[in-house]
């Protein structure tokens, strides 16, 4: 039995971390509540480090590692980036949250940082085991998170619902990789592809197999019919913990999406391509229709997610390598608006006082134009209406669509797309048509001022000049 | 029927069994055992699939910490069984309809010929010395060490996870501060106060 | 001198910038030096477009000020840049009103009087954008992006029902413009580019020019807007603040009409010659059942609006008349009549109504009531007001010398070109018009002075008569001398009805 | 002889048991854990089953990281469970319903 | 400078417009008397240039003059200029207008001198009406010679139309008068109905010709006479009948046509002196001038003039009826203008265009006095109008008195006088045509000779014989009324005696006209009259039927009205005659039936699409519905959201099987 050196030049920056996190977590346990800061600045510090890395081992290459279950490909890389970015940002927002409810913890940062790692091994995976082991590593940090604040009788709720179903979505997951391995013979990507696209298996075993692996995507991605559980975590969760699990792991739900249906599955995509079909318009309807409905915005915002889930699956089912990037930008966007969103509420909300039912926007102009501004940015940019960015994702997915014939479909986008905009607007009609029931001033930190602002002004300048992400997204692809 | 068979239709049988009862009997603990039972059982046919290392694995694991991980939680968080009791045939039939239409289908599929007898024949025994777990001991620190690593990740987690959710410093509890009681001044303890006299009524 | 300058840039960011600048000098109380920041931004940029004119080549019909850089390499958008004789008088109209409308808002609007100013120098720009954009994206983009300040100025400064009305106008056109954006992806991949000329060029099966027509026209014509999606627009009119109803009635609605000629018509001429007997139809039903809606209605502003959905018929009418002329006379002569017709009615609409809008404002920030009953006998203590009033009120009914005259004589000429009935119909205009136009001043400036409100009025201030004013000279001017006008625009509609005249179905394809 | 389709249907019969068993379990939630472990049970029986008539160890090392998982699982599933517990004093399913709509 | 006309055109146009514009934008600031110098001076202007150019083109016989002035549009090559043609017609009618229309001028400084007194106290716009009211009738000036002087369509209908504006504006003049901005409305929408036609007609024009030039048309209506047009299928249409009969819808309008009449009765609301200057004099006669104007194109098709001869026909006669019946003076005088418009139609339709626009002219001379004489008579009674409160003013208001008496005889065709001449030719071209409809207009005509005497002495025996019937104050203060009234009524008396013995023999039956009108043979009825002389035709006119049926009217209304007094009320007791009367008095209830019609119908249809269409369908089901559908459905799909563990666990279950399903069903 021979065993040669593994390359561990492209899985530094997951070995950083990993690092990075026991330290951390060690020193944690010496530091006194005051000079807490310092984990906080430590786990900022990881994660530039690791963006640091990431950076230098960015090339076009595709690099395979420990024998074929590690694999750094562009997409890989750039995934990683924004992870690390979003995981940036969450921090930022949090630290003031988590301070005024002394949720100002080590384990909300170690967690946080195994949570990342969590992903990047998702993102970089390139066999079932990895991808699974990937997937409990993030998911466990995510129980775990959402829970943490232990008084919390909705967070605890949140967390038992998220638990269970996500057991049960990981199980799926697993029982459609055995079947998977037992036709095909093998748990790698490479191979299983290789031994589809032979052709000579049963094809309705795959099928079977690939449902169920789709049903674990589907969880993930919060796709109906498989998105109970987001609207009432992302509830119930601080909003800190929302805001984290609203967006990183959409970029690696995206990534196990990649891998599995196309790294592994890509010739069955006439199969999958229905499947996503009826996932993605379920999501656009539900979604849209039911948030419309709602009086807290976590949960609409929770909603929305639902149907952006569903433009996501747009993109990736036209099947061809443009729809791929399309999904991909579209994905990385949402993460940049779903910060700016939940981070609107973190920003609002004081000490003993969540602002996240709908009522607590009402004049926000008056309290403060500049911050209504930003949500106003925010806001028409989730409901798809230009110059800001999220109207290029909606235009880059579409545009996939149509490209694959399937202009009915876009027309059932657009549509919902449209009464969706209606909730969007309800927020800004608080902010700006109604009279504050609160004269007070809102005078968040500075820095927390400061992120949002960034946010919400990315939000317009990536709008103005989308260029360089879509390249980036399309190049990442192999466009 | 040979040997074999018997051992896997009977094991089979008290598997399904205990299964059916893990998710029909009310008393959580109850449950708990029929799991074990089920975690027996299987453990017996993966022996019949030559992979001892792992069945041995499952009944020490599961059988020995899992499962008394989980009749210790039953036990300490001491739910009464009363309302437990009620309201559960309601869903019976429903749940019956779902679990038998669910297994139709996949039986439908996983009985086709494709995994019988003449599309895969039964491997033959291995030698009696062939070792099933220096097999996955070498693949496992070798081909595997990447999982392997990660794997260590998620116990790690799993600890932290679980110390965070659950370890509690009771607020009540009294430490004793000895660089305080060093430290303490005159003034922290006495207060003098000045209040002049009242005639009394 | 001006030739080296990059106008047309010049013309939309000037005021976007500038807007974001009125926006940070803050909401401060009277905001005064926003509002003058405003005014300055205002003139500058109707300075800069004045080149456009002057250095106008009336000869050609090709683009004009062209600019062109690519934006988004990864769809081959262009920012691309252009104006042709259509879109250039209505880019000057743009911010000759702008200017007009920041005077207007100058001492009515004193609630956040910055974000006000800022959202309309914005609005400019963007609907300047829309005029001058060659690519079909950075159409849209302006297109869409011109909803925001609005549904803003109309939420925050409207009426008493202004959030209805504002979310209905703002669903509204959004619902419409989001055909037209498939629309253009499909066009996208059958021609590899986003650059309208390109889509004007491209040959396209019939049956997919009937698709991508239908879908233009739910866009455009919510825009314009033509029956029976026009619902939206006496609400937004009647909510919105005096300087919101002037934009929206003399620049918002001639986008729509513009979108026709700049895609509908020549994108897809065969899809629109099969289906103009539905245009024709809706403008008509637009001039007629509109002109009888707008007779009872008992608020000054919606009539205004109703009268102004009217006039828009017969824009629509003048372009889509083209083929019916063609059928009964064997040619095209007299088609560019109609589409001239429908540019000056769209131009001359923009100072009418807008002037109209401005009346009933002088009224409604003195007495705050838009109700015809709540007035009557106006002329007793605002003659020179009623003057104007009445003034505009005959050019809204089309009194010839008076700009209103222009667009509908020439669209009923060649509207009998093409046939008797459709300039039948088209031509009681010249009854209903007049009939709830001076109906509506009968009952508020002639007659006794039973409101004891009306009563105290005071007369037009020296801002509100310079307003007037002016448009009352651009009215007139129009209307006695349109020559100039109709020069700028003659090379590009003739060269659109020779464009419009060929089929553009692929031979052997169907 | 044992066919491969046996253990399937074994593990099949299982996954469906205990697919059911979350929906029907409306008391308490420990049983729903259970359930949990049972349908990892359920895989792990697919891919050692596979593993063997494949003649290839991989399956079997997933099984391994499969059962380190749960455990982990288990582990923090409970972990949730006590805090659950704490808040509420109750581990009833039907009483979780704060979060709807 | 005389000698350049084509300056001349402009500056006679222009004068008039200098001075409305001076009176009414510094009206306040150069006053009454700087307002009424600049718009007199303008008008004065216009008319010596006016008589400057009637001598150069009528009397000279210079050539004719079309010159354009200015591009208004261009499209697709057809240009659509502003320009002038000067004829014989164009001539006589500046001369007209601008005469009548100095005349007016000067004895508005008279009638409004106390116009503030009708005014609101504190109403700003009474401030400076009287040089408003200056400034608009300049201003009508402008466009009615704007109108005259047209060499093309488009500019013939800006003047039609700014008439109709001023109109508009003069009528309700006192806009604090309900009645009057209710008539001006009325007045503004009737036409509007006629422009309707008109503008159809133009657009015809301009089909067939390609142009809008007089000269270019007129050149090629021989080319087109053939063509037909097909408005509904199955119906070819001679495209001269329609082009004819929809100018003729115009002219309808202006020219208070029945049953486009309605509006001209109403029009006294306004002042008197325009009720003589626009709806006496010029105005209403811009559609005889235009149909005569049109001459090339009606003598192509009969149809066209025999709906012309029988709607003048009708008109002159039953509108004459409505003069019986009136108490209100001006109202009386203006039915005799509908009746005498009437006349001048039934000429056109018989294709005596010349005896027409003859008509015309001296109708604008005597009309204007009979009008400015009433309104003499209005100032003197302190602007109280009904006849019934008057009475042997004669001895009062001598002038007044005698201006009207000539006034009423020419009207009535008194042989000698200009009525006569013009009236008689009229009647016997109307003989001589025969042209469907020509008999009954023949009847007509005559029954109308009877009725016109019949109302207008019935109006001078009422107003300045018999016995004094007003209340002792007013009587107290009758006095002659001042110069600048007097004046004009005399200086429109002259020609209203000698202008039609002068001319009678060039315009009617000579070649004046020849050039500016066109008659084919077939139609040449004036031909076919023999005229000798005007004194032949005085003399010849004592024997006529004419002569005789107006000597009775002015009998009985002397037996009626001076003999014996009371016999009226008896006539009108008989019951017959009550219901006829009735009728009368609400005038064949064309008003009613409008006002229910297309008032209330108007209404009523816009009511009904508003609330309906609009407001329940449009609205309320797609926009509203679609809204409320999907909230609705949101509220009722959110309940699946219900929060329990073990639904969230069967959705994930049946969307698995769901999926299977995809596979399995297909």
């Amino acid at each position: 039995m021979t065993f040669e050196m593994p390359n561990f030049l492209p899985v530094l920056p997951e070995m950083f971390v990993l690092g990075m996190s026991c330290l951390i977590l060690i020193l944690d346990l010496f530091l006194t509540e005051r000079s807490r800061v310092v984990t906080y600045l430590l786990a900022q510090a990881t994660l530039v480090g690791a963006l640091i890395l990431s950076l230098s081992l960015f090339n076009g290459a595709a690099v395979l590692s420990f024998s074929d279950t590690f694999l750094l490909d562009p997409m890989a890389s750039l995934l990683k980036l924004f992870v690390y970015g979003a995981a940036f940002m969450v921090f930022l927002y949090s630290r003031s949250y988590l301070r005024a409810r002394n949720m100002f913890s080590g384990e909300f940062f170690v967690l946080g940082l195994f949570g990342v790692l969590g992903m990047m091994i998702l993102i970089s995976a390139h066999s079932f085991i990895t991808i699974y082991l990937g997937l409990e590593l993030l998911s466990l940090s995510l129980y775990a998170m959402v829970a943490l604040q232990r008084d919390n009788r909705v967070a605890s709720e949140a967390a038992m619902k998220y638990f269970i179903l996500g057991a049960m979505a990981s199980a799926m997951l697993l029982y459609g990789m055995s079947m998977i391995y037992g036709v095909t013979g093998s748990l790698d990507l490479a191979e299983i592809n290789r031994a589809v696209e032979g052709g000579q298996l049963n094809n309705t075993l795959l099928v079977f197999g690939m449902v169920f692996l789709i049903v674990g995507i589907a969880f993930k991605l919060g796709a109906v019919p498989f998105h109970m559980w987001v609207p009432d975590v992302y509830h119930g969760a601080p909003t800190a913990v929302t805001l984290y699990l609203s967006t990183a792991p959409k970029l690696a739900a995206f990534a196990m999406l990649m891998r599995l249906l196309v790294d592994g599955l890509g010739s069955l995509q006439s199969q999958w391509h229905d499947i996503l079909v009826l996932l993605s318009v379920l999501s656009l309807s539900i979604g849209n229709v039911i948030a419309i409905a709602q009086a807290n915005i976590k949960r609409m915002l929770a909603y929305s997610g639902i149907s952006h889930a569903g433009f996501l699956l747009l993109g990736v089912l036209s099947g061809t390598q443009e729809g791929y990037a399309a999904g991909m930008f579209y994905a990385i966007v949402y993460v940049i608006m779903g910060l700016g969103g939940f981070g609107m509420v973190i920003l609002m909300s004081r000490a003993g006082f969540e602002a996240d039912r709908l009522e607590d926007y009402k004049g926000l102009n008056e309290r403060s134009p500049w911050f209504a501004l930003m949500m106003l940015f925010i806001m028409f940019s989730m409901a798809g209406v230009p110059p800001f960015i999220g109207f290029w994702a909606k235009l880059s997915v579409i545009q996939a669509v149509v490209s694959a014939d399937l202009v009915w479909l876009a027309a059932v986008a657009v549509i919902f797309s449209v009464i969706g905009a209606f909730y969007y607007l309800r927020i800004i009609k608080l902010m700006y048509f109604d009279k504050a029931e609160t004269v007070e001033e809102l005078k968040p930190g500075l820095d927390l001022g400061v992120v949002l602002s960034a946010n919400a002004l990315a939000i317009l300048v990536l709008g103005a000049y989308p260029n360089d992400l879509m390249a980036l997204c399309r190049q990442a692809m192999g466009v | 029927m040979s040997f074999e068979q018997i051992v896997f239709y009977f094991f089979s049988a008290v598997l399904v069994f205990s299964a059916t009862a893990v998710i029909s009997v009310r008393n959580p603990i109850h449950a708990a055992l029929f799991l074990v039972l089920a975690f027996f059982t299987s453990a017996a046919l993966w022996l019949l699939l030559e992979a001892e290392f792992l069945a041995i694995t499952l009944v020490l694991v599961y059988v020995g910490a899992v499962m008394v991980l989980f009749l210790f939680v039953v036990m300490m968080l001491d739910i009464n069984i009363a309302p437990l009791r009620e309201g559960f045939a309601r869903f019976l039939p429903i749940g019956a309809l779902v679990a038998l239409g669910t297994i139709a289908l996949m039986w439908m599929v996983v009985r086709r010929e494709e995994f019988g007898l003449e599309a895969m024949a039964a491997p033959e025994r291995l030698a009696a010395d062939a070792s099933n777990t220096r097999m996955l001991g070498e693949q496992l620190y070798t081909t595997y060490v990447y999982p392997f690593e990660i794997a260590s990740v998620i116990l790690l987690v799993a600890i932290v996870a679980a110390i965070a959710l659950t370890l509690r410093h009771r607020p009540g509890t009294r430490y004793q501060k000895i660089e305080e009681q060093v430290a303490v001044r005159r003034e922290d303890r006495v207060r003098m106060v000045q209040m002049e006299a009242e005639e009394r009524k | 001198m001006f030739a080296d300058l990059p106008l047309l840039s010049l013309v939309i960011w000037v005021p976007i910038v500038g807007g974001l600048l009125v926006m940070l000098t803050g909401s401060g109380r009277s905001g005064l030096e926003a509002k003058v920041l405003a005014l300055l931004v205002a003139l500058l940029t109707f300075a800069l477009s004045i080149p456009l004119y002057t250095g106008f080549d009336t000869a050609t019909y090709q683009m004009q000020f062209v600019e062109s850089k690519p934006w988004i390499e990864a769809f081959s958008i262009n920012y691309h840049l252009g104006v042709d004789g259509i879109s250039m008088p209505l880019i000057l109209l743009t911010t000759f009103i702008t200017v007009l409308v920041v005077i207007a808002g100058w001492k009515v609007i004193d609630y956040k009087p910055a974000q006000y100013m800022a959202a309309f120098l914005i609005m400019e720009g963007l609907m300047i954008g829309v005029f001058a954009a060659l690519d079909a994206m950075l159409f849209y983009v302006f297109w869409e992006a011109m909803l925001i300040p609005m549904f803003i100025v109309i939420g925050i400064w409207g009426g008493a029902n202004r959030v209805y009305a504002t979310i209905k106008f703002f669903l509204y056109t959004f619902l419409g413009s989001v055909f037209m954006l498939i629309a253009l992806l499909w066009l996208y991949f059958q021609t590899g580019s986003f650059a309208i000329l390109d889509y004007h060029a491209a040959p396209i099966a019939a049956t997919a020019q009937i698709w991508i027509f239908l879908a233009f026209l739910i866009a455009f014509a919510v825009k314009v807007p033509m029956w029976p999606v026009h619902t939206w627009l006496p609400d937004a009119h009647v909510q919105a603040p005096t300087g919101g109803s002037v934009i929206l009635a003399a620049i918002m609605l001639k986008l729509g009409a513009y979108g026709f000629l700049r895609f509908s018509l020549p994108i897809t001429p065969d899809a629109s010659h099969s289906l103009d007997w539905l245009m024709i139809g809706l403008s008509l039903i637009a001039v007629a059942y509109i002109g009888f809606v707008a007779l009872v209605q008992q608020d000054m502003k919606k009539l205004i609006a109703y009268s102004s959905i009217s006039h828009m018929g017969f824009v629509t009418l003048g372009f889509f008349i083209a083929w019916v002329i063609a059928e009964n006379n064997g040619s095209f002569v007299g088609a560019a009549m109609g589409m001239q017709g429908g540019m000056v009615q769209m131009i001359s609409h923009g100072f009418v109504s807008g002037a109209m809008f401005l009346c009933v404002g002088v009224m409604y920030d003195r007495l705050h009531s838009r109700e015809i009953n709540d007035y009557g006998g106006v002329v007793h203590t605002m003659p020179k007001f009623a003057a104007m009033m009445v003034f505009f009120a005959m050019a809204n009914a089309g009194l010839p010398g008076t700009a209103g005259f222009v667009g509908e004589f020439m669209v009923i000429m060649s509207a009998f070109k093409a046939d008797f009935w459709i300039a039948f119909v088209a031509a009681t205009t010249l009854i209903l018009g007049a009939a709830y136009t001076l109906w509506m001043v009968k009952r508020v400036i002639y007659g006794e002075v039973k409101n004891p409100k009306v009563a105290e009025l005071q007369d037009m201030s020296g801002r509100e008569f310079v307003i007037l004013g002016t448009l009352a000279v651009m009215v007139l001017w129009l209307g006695l001398w349109p020559a100039p006008l109709l020069e700028v625009m003659d090379a590009t509609v003739e060269h659109l009805v020779e464009h419009i005249a060929v089929s553009k179905v692929p031979v052997g394809a169907m | 002889m044992i066919a491969l389709s046996d253990y399937l249907t074994v593990g099949a019969i299982l996954f469906g048991l205990s697919m059911a068993g979350v929906f029907i379990n409306r008391k308490n939630v420990i049983i729903l854990l259970m359930c949990i472990e049972l349908m990892l049970l359920a895989v792990n029986i697919n891919f050692i089953a596979f593993s063997h008539y494949l003649g290839d160890v991989a399956g079997q090392i997933f099984v391994f990281f499969i059962l380190t998982v749960a455990a982990a699982e288990a582990a923090i599933g409970l972990a949730i469970l006590v805090v659950l517990f704490r808040n509420r004093r109750t581990i009833n399913v039907a009483d979780l319903d704060t979060l709807k709509g | 400078m005389l000698e350049n006309f084509e300056n001349i055109t402009v500056l006679i146009v222009l004068a008039p417009l200098f001075g409305a514009i001076i009176a009414g934008l510094f009206g306040g600031t150069i006053g009454r008397v700087g307002a009424h110098s600049v718009t007199i001076l303008g008008v004065t202007v216009a008319f010596v240039l006016s008589a400057v150019m009637f001598k150069h083109i009528a009397i000279d016989g210079g050539e004719t003059i079309n010159q354009s002035v200015y591009t208004w549009l261009v499209s697709e090559g057809i240009k659509f200029e502003v320009g002038f043609l000067i004829d014989n017609l164009t001539a006589m009618m500046m001369v007209v207008v601008t005469f009548v229309s100095l005349m007016v001028h000067i004895y508005t400084i008279g009638y409004m001198s106390h116009d503030e007194e009708n005014w609101p106290v504190g109403s700003k716009a009474g401030t400076n009406s009287y040089q408003r009211f200056f400034s608009y009738i300049s201003l009508f000036t402008f466009s009615m010679l704007m109108l005259v002087m047209a060499n093309n369509f488009m500019q013939l209908f800006f003047g039609w139309e700014a008439v109709g504006l001023v109109s508009y504006l003069l009528i309700g003049f006192w806009s604090v008068r309900e009645s009057a901005v209710f008539a001006n409305l009325k007045a503004f929408l009737v036409n509007r109905v006629g422009d309707f036609g008109f503008i159809l007609g133009i657009a015809a024009v301009l089909m067939y010709f390609n142009s809008l030039d007089y000269a270019a048309v007129f050149n090629a209506v021989e080319l087109q006479k053939d063509l037909t047009i097909e408005i509904w299928p199955g119906s070819e249409w001679s495209v001269m009948t329609v082009i004819a009969i929809l100018l003729f819808i115009g002219a309808m309008g202006k020219s208070a046509q029945v049953p486009l009449h309605v509006w001209l009765p109403d029009s006294m609301e306004g002042p008197t002196p325009i009720s003589a200057l626009i709806h006496a004099a010029t105005m209403v006669t811009a559609g005889i001038f235009m149909v005569a104007r049109m001459s090339p194109i009606y003598e192509l098709s009969e149809t066209a003039l025999s709906v012309v001869l029988v709607i003048g026909a009708i008109t002159a006669l039953f509108m004459g009826f409505l003069g019986l019946v009136q108490h209100d003076i001006k109202r009386v005088v203006a039915y005799s203008t509908l009746s005498q418009l009437g006349y001048m139609t039934v000429a056109l339709g018989a294709s005596a265009y010349a005896a027409g626009v003859f008509h015309l002219m001296t109708h604008a001379f005597f009309k204007a006095l009979l009008f400015l004489g009433a309104g003499s008579v209005i100032i003197a009674m302190h602007h109280d109008q009904d006849m019934r409160n008057m009475g042997g003013l004669r001895k009062y208001m001598p002038i007044t008195w005698l201006t009207s008496l000539i006034g009423s005889l020419a009207l009535i065709g008194a042989p000698g006088f200009s009525g006569f001449f013009s009236k008689d030719s009229i009647i016997e071209a109307v003989h001589h045509s025969t042209i469907p409809g020509a008999g009954f207009a023949y009847a007509a005509v005559l029954a109308g000779v009877f009725i016109t005497a019949l109302y207008s002495f019935r109006m001078y025996f009422l107003v300045f014989h018999g016995k004094e019937r007003m209340d002792a104050h007013t009587r107290e203060h009758l006095h002659e009324t001042p110069w600048v009234v007097t004046i004009p009524l005399i200086l429109l008396a002259i020609p209203s005696v000698f202008i039609g013995g002068a001319y009678v023999g060039d315009m009617v039956f000579g070649d004046f006209f020849t050039g500016a009108i066109t008659v084919t043979s077939a139609h040449n009825v004036l031909g076919a009259i023999d005229f000798h002389s005007a004194w032949g035709m005085m003399a010849h006119g004592f024997l006529t039927a004419p002569f005789w049926l107006a000597a009775g009217g002015v009998f009985v209304a002397w037996f009626l009205y001076m003999k014996s007094t009371d016999l009226p009320a008896k006539i009108v007791a008989l019951p017959l005659v009550k219901q006829i009367h009735a009728l009368l008095e609400n005038k064949y209830g064309f008003d009613d039936f409008n006002q229910f019609v297309f008032g209330g119908g108007g209404r009523g249809i816009g009511t009904g699409l508003w609330k309906v269409g609009d407001v329940a369908i449009i609205d309320g089901l797609m926009v509203n519905g679609s809204a409320r559908l999907v909230g609705w459905t949101s509220a009722l799909v959110r309940h699946v959201q219900s929060g329990y563990l073990y639904h969230y666990a069967f959705a994930m279950i049946l969307g698995l099987l769901a999926l299977f399903g995809l596979f399995v069903f297909r």
